[in-house]
């Protein structure tokens, strides 16, 4: 299994889709984007900031440990950081496996993942 | 021995700064150096600590960690 | 709840991504892409055919079904007909929803449903 | 009256034809209009039958349906 870590401050360009092992079957792409309201306020954006050392180590340690529970081939995960306008992606994530099925698994408990245990926070201070 | 603290999100703003050297020994907890650093500060149930970019225990003792990090409850997506 | 249902004999583009509403959090898209083996044999790829008025039908009626039961904004739906080489994708969904939840089981079961009730086959007879 | 009758995947190539119009009357169900059209067929458990693009009872009346088509099992994707 191939990870792909990355985080950015400029607007998310997913990478180009290279299913070169042909026994891809299943090509599984989520992107997070920022909704324009947040505990019922209109917002701008939301700003975005990382322990990027220890969020890349510890999103390499889930996909492995995820992926060995649901076999898939290749991850990419990009978060962006610092402001994030409403309508733009804040996370990409692209999954290659040989079946939707797992591809389908892996990606629902990564973003769970995420959301538990990965140093990236949400800044509510463009909020008020 | 030295280890550097880092902050995030509302705990930069609670301690009001995002990094800092601060004089620690090995056999010190990071609840401990937390408690000398900043007394006011209680890090409760929600704030998780890193030390050396791994989720720790707030009682075991650093060891030679290098780095310590306040995690408040994270918020990526 | 809006869907595009296509079949095209052409490779498959996928359509504009519109998040026209500012309320879509999540946009999730699949590529079912043709493997080099089919039971157990290399392919060069597989042929597809549906009936196709009978197809946008049951799609319809699948995509209202789950987006009752799954909050979703938007379905894109796109299946390729004729032949397909290996590597290249034969379906494309994509789907625009306020939460990432909604969007992966509604992704999860329309595909379930369309293997077992879209009149869309996969034709053998370039296996041999 | 007549009704199309379409076939797809293997029951093309078992009954060697794609579309046929046949005479029949709305009393008829599909599978004795199958009968009568392709003695030797036998839709077994499998093969579903559509009436206008509806999937349909193998014994239940065609009335005035316009189309019936043969699904045998499906796999798009």
């Amino acid at each position: 299994m191939k990870t792909h870590i990355a985080f950015t401050r400029a607007p998310i360009v997913p990478p180009a889709a290279t299913t070169t092992a042909r026994e891809i079957g299943a090509v599984l792409e989520f992107s997070g984007v920022v909704r324009e309201s947040e505990n019922g306020q209109k917002i701008p954006g939301l700003r975005y900031e990382a322990y990027e050392p220890m969020a890349r180590t510890q999103l390499e340690k889930i996909c492995a440990e995820l992926s060995a529970k649901h076999a898939c081939e290749e991850i990419w995960f990009i978060h962006r950081l610092d402001f994030v306008p409403v309508g733009e992606a804040s996370l990409f994530i692209r999954i290659n496996a040989r079946h939707r099925g797992p591809a389908l698994a892996l990606m629902a408990e990564l973003i769970d993942r995420l959301k538990a245990d990965v140093p990236v926070w949400k800044i509510s201070d463009v909020l008020h | 021995m030295k280890i550097k603290i880092l902050t995030f999100a509302q705990t930069r703003t609670q301690l009001g700064f995002d990094e800092k050297d601060f004089e620690c020994h090995a056999g010190e907890t990071p609840r401990e150096i937390l408690r000398r650093l900043a007394p006011q500060f209680d890090p409760g149930k929600t704030i998780r600590v890193a030390v050396n970019q791994e989720y720790a225990d707030w009682d075991q003792p650093v060891g030679n960690a290098s780095e310590l990090a306040l995690i408040p409850p994270v918020s990526g997506g």
